[in-house]
């Protein structure tokens, strides 16, 4: 194990797969020069521009491109920048990318990862900001991703870039500086499964992304109260790992979903009532979810950050929770 | 316009049987939708077959198509097997994509058809990267992209050429101007000269051909491929046609006045061929069996599909992605 | 009152507010021709040109002129044939008409209205037929409307072109066609407003769009059997009816959602979650939701069914809710 | 290269002093994000104030202008008041868009200025739109649509280009090529001669003029918005420029040799325009004192700027649209 940032560890992700195999190259704007925020830092020195490529502004063109480069046998890296600018390719991911496999029944697959930075990052506004992660697990054909350590976020990302179906990976441009413990030999971390951040039986908390981190600072604070709360990463949106909630929330009893994104028809709206549908009769209170009010993200601090879900909205929501039923 | 007794008679009889198989296929196919027999839309290529002919004909078999809405024939002319395509189209058993894309996402990969496209110029940005996936890994295959005149209004359009001569990709844009835009006259839309203006201002050489000529137009795609294989980059190739049918087969296209549909007939790439080879001695009879060939071939396919059984449901949930249920909270 | 389709309701509509308002305009593909269903039959002759205005096939372009038209007074009825479509112009819908009220403080706002046809109508495949409104759902500064009958497609229209934000307004395609009472006078319904379909105390049925009938057809089946549903069509889906749902299910105690889309994220999470927020210790049965598996449509008609929410899963589905609790 | 005396003297001073106020908000929105006051990303245009003075001057304060990322030039050039602009930037209240927007969604709907945009190109169908709605309404006021040369890669672009000769709107594009897309040289990601070329094979006229030269820039752009109002349609303005800043205030740019920049540094339309006043009879000192006067208006409006208070944090939840409530199932 060694300390490693969020942002290197993708690197080595990138790296790693690279190196194991030719066929992996990756593409987006000033790729050349590290990418906007230096996740590709020193790539073309190592790979060559023809693996590590420069493109043109032409986001429909670097996710349609892919799909074709990803139909002849090569694995494209599709860098949107922001996610916000993935929404200048929604066609190419939604009609074509993730639709191709099956439409055109099975012939060939699609695998190429869709790395799309999300997330409230300080003043950057409504058009840099959001996180819409819950359009993509809407999507048949797409996997979903979205790490919240540097770990998480070598092993992901590795085994998305092994994945044989589009991949929309999600990395929080808020955690590129976040350090924490990498395994140093290869490290693989299974689409699919979720990572009990912090265990505890009073509360089942949900989450993914940024948010691990500020319900785990909740946690904290809660457990000097004596909540002990579980926290689980989700790590992976689609497919979520079911069987990690509800085992959880059998024992719990109780369900907090905390997201970045949007409250209304944000993924905690699937998780929320897809275990009050599955446990009602094991649920000791309401499900309960966390997520931002329908607003889009203003720029000047004290407006921004009625967009976030802070530590004290957990700890509330969690001791509301706990509490004994008082009559409405 | 080409007018010579000196063509190449085996060739181009085999073009010719190639377009009329086009033409029976789809008078085949629209027959069966007037029967309910193909339930969703077919856009028919009806007076366009040289296009498909002359550009595929060009093709190695290791090259690579992509096609669009109205691709029963670049499809044909590229390898697949019709009686594949049309149980596709049925929706049957055995169908190119197993009955899951219709007429409008026919592909066949074992050809190099990398399919039709229900988005109108979605297919460029597409062939775009397919041909950098194969410049990527050295190999000297080539792809062909063929779009309408209305997808030059898209933006793809735009990003996929930049991309292309940004990487001096191997890609052949094959612009199939048949004047129309679904239901609307697409000069009527467009600014500018079409497609090749707008290619050359990207700084790809563009070709413009009679697109119902098909020894003009075989030579061009022959020349434009031979040099994109050298390894020039891509070429834009806009060949004039006219759509003899509506926009789909159920479309009367009454917005067009009925001459201007006699006239365009007249000109149809078939009877040009035909005159054409008989210029150049081929027998009357010769001409007439190769359509009669074609349209009993067709018939027996078409029913062949309709005797063929449909996809096992269970297959609707096959081929979605290798992991998560599908079935999930569904039902 | 007089019989007439849902199809010439919806241009009933246009027409009278056009004759209303001369700010009002139409944009789109084969416009002219009367638009690629005949929802503008007829309306160039009357209006004009310039009014009923044929496009270009430029999705992008047709959505952001839209939004620099309503920006400049007029009130844009932007085209999209297909909602499917309506991905090649997901920036200028969600980046820009959503957020540049919001984003500019206040300074003007965007109405105009996005016509978007839904749905799975029979072996359109897997680019012509999805239903992707719980996206729009998720986007702050949108108005999202699904109506089910020609009165409402009359009202509901009307009102969304009176509305001073952008309003999706997705029609059903297999609805063209179907007939229904519509009111003779000046008939508007308002935004945000549900529909009591049917009474009833044994569960309520949430739905929209297409659905609505479905949910009816089942409900009158289930009436023989005694069981007497409430069929709410929620009509509006931001801002949703949660009024008129809660009120319904803290009479019934029990909640099935119903709709053509995909399950996994579809808006019948949000109503779910909600509900099982809300109402936890009011319900009698878990929450349930009826969706589409996540698969593409495919166009086979038997692999495109298996896509389709059947009456019989309605009907299954209400039996299970007001079955009694059995030991799991 | 302009070089004459018989300059229009008070003209170019009032451009001049344009151009150093410019300049000078945009040093000190610089200094005060590194003094921690301004939290969002700036993108200064140093070095492109040519553009946004020499088009801007010719519009009439109804016209329309839509601008990018880089956009303060344009912004102020257009007549939005400094103060509001830096509140903006510092998110405090009575900032341009209530502090909502920041640098890259200035918005001044009282001066014709329709907003920045954070998505390359996207302002591009936008004002398109603006036009046709000018257009629908009789209007006689016109359209400035100003985006970068990496913009024209991307397919709003074409799209916007196609769409504004189809319906002949009066829009003024002017494309301001620093020769940067971010990081990345354009040339090496664009096929062919650039905006003018693209322009031109959409059917629309296109002026290439050096970017830097203000007396060349403004008479093109009187000419263009002359025939614009005039009813002939768009007008493509190819004005080449350079940046001399990096692709943000943060961005050491270091991607470029130090002579490239000291070499257009000299370039610089403020030296350039200053050189040519002088060799007009101006004297140095009113040079001087232009560039002062603006150095300590836009250094009190910073002051000012940085003593005004935060939006009202309620005010978060305001202007989202008019039904529905924003807070719904939040917190
Ligand atoms: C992005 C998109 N917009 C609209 C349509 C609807 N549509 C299908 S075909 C067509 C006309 C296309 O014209 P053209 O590209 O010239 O091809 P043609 O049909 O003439 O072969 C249209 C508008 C579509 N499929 N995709
Ligand atoms: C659609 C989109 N893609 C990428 C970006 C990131 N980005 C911001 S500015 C910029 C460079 C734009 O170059 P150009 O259009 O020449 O304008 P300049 O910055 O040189 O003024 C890029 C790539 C973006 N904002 N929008
Ligand atoms: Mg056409
Ligand atoms: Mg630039």
């Amino acid at each position: 194990m060694a300390q490693d940032s969020y942002l290197n560890a993708g690197r080595r992700a990138v790296i790693e797969e690279m190196t194991r195999d030719e066929s992996i190259w990756a593409l987006g704007e000033d790729l050349g020069r590290g990418g906007v925020f230096g996740q590709y830092k020193g790539l073309q020195e190592i790979f060559g521009a023809a693996r590590i490529c420069d493109t043109p502004i032409s986001e429909a063109c670097i996710m349609g491109a892919a799909v074709g480069a990803a139909m002849t046998g090569t694995r494209p890296i599709v860098e949107m920048r922001f996610s916000d600018f993935a929404l200048c390719a929604v066609d190419e991911l939604v009609n074509q990318a993730a639709k191709a496999r099956y439409m055109f029944g099975g012939q060939m697959r699609v695998p190429m990862v869709v790395r799309e930075p999300i997330g409230i990052w300080r003043s950057s506004a409504a058009q840099h900001s959001q996180s819409l992660e819950s359009w993509y697990t809407h999507i048949p054909g797409l996997v979903v991703v979205a790490p919240a350590t540097p770990a998480d976020n070598l092993g992901l990302l590795k085994s998305a870039i092994r994945c044989d179906d589009p991949v929309v990976y999600m990395e929080h441009k808020n955690l590129w500086a976040l350090e924490g413990e990498v395994p140093e030999g290869e490290h693989l971390v299974d689409l699919g499964r979720a990572d009990i951040a912090r265990a505890g039986d009073a509360v089942t908390i949900v989450t993914w992304s940024a948010m691990r981190h500020a319900c785990l600072r909740a946690a904290e604070t809660l457990a000097t109260q004596g909540i002990e709360v579980e926290v689980i990463d989700l790590r992976t949106l689609w497919p979520w790992d079911r069987d990690a909630v509800l085992a959880s929330v059998r024992r719990t009893g109780r369900l907090l979903v905390v997201h970045e994104a949007v409250a209304v028809s944000g993924f905690g709206a699937e998780i929320a009532a897809s275990v009050a549908e599955a446990l009602h009769h094991d649920l000791k209170a309401p499900v309960r979810r966390l997520g931002a009010p329908r607003i889009p993200i203003a720029y000047a601090p004290p407006l921004e950050d009625r967009a976030r879900v802070s530590d004290g909205a957990i700890i509330d929501a969690v001791q509301g929770l706990v509490a004994p039923r008082t009559a409405a | 316009m080409t007018q010579t007794k000196n063509i190449d008679r085996a060739r181009f009889l085999a073009l010719l049987r190639l377009m009329h198989r086009i033409r029976a296929f789809e008078e085949a196919a629209i027959g069966a939708q007037q029967a309910g027999l193909v339930l969703g839309a077919i856009h028919p290529s009806i007076g366009q077959e040289a296009v498909a002919a002359g550009v595929c004909t060009n093709l190695e078999r290791a090259d690579l198509l992509l096609s669009t809405h109205r691709g029963h024939g670049h499809t044909l002319a590229k390898g697949a097997d019709p009686l594949a395509m049309m149980r596709e189209l049925f929706g049957r058993a055995g169908g190119t994509c197993g009955g899951k894309g219709g007429s409008m996402h026919i592909a066949d990969f074992g050809v190099g058809m990398l399919g039709a496209n229900g988005v109108v110029g979605a297919n460029i940005p597409i062939a775009t990267g397919a041909a950098h996936g194969l410049k990527l890994q050295g190999s000297r295959q080539i792809v062909a992209c063929i779009f309408g005149d209305g997808a030059i209004n898209r933006g793809p359009f735009l990003e996929g050429l930049n991309w292309a001569r940004a990487f001096d990709l191997p890609v052949l844009f094959v612009c199939e101007d048949n004047g129309f835009s679904a239901t609307t006259r697409t000069a009527t839309m467009t600014g500018g000269a079409g497609a090749g203006a707008r290619a050359e201002s990207i700084g790809i050489p563009a070709l413009e051909v009679d697109g119902n000529d098909l020894p003009e137009l075989d030579a061009a795609a022959r020349g434009a491929i031979a040099e994109i294989r050298a390894g020039k980059g891509p070429v834009l190739l806009h060949a004039k046609t006219y759509r003899i049918t509506g926009h789909t087969a159920v479309d009367p296209a009454t917005y067009r006045p009925a001459e201007e549909v006699a006239a365009q007939r007249a000109k149809c790439p078939i009877a040009r061929m035909e005159a054409l080879l008989a210029l150049a001695g081929v027998e009357a009879e010769t001409l007439a069996q190769l359509a009669s060939e074609a349209a009993e071939e067709m018939t027996a396919i078409a029913a062949k599909a309709e005797a063929t059984g449909w996809p096992d449901a269970a297959r609707a949930f096959a081929d979605v992605q290798d992991i998560g249920d599908p079935r999930e909270r569904a039902f």
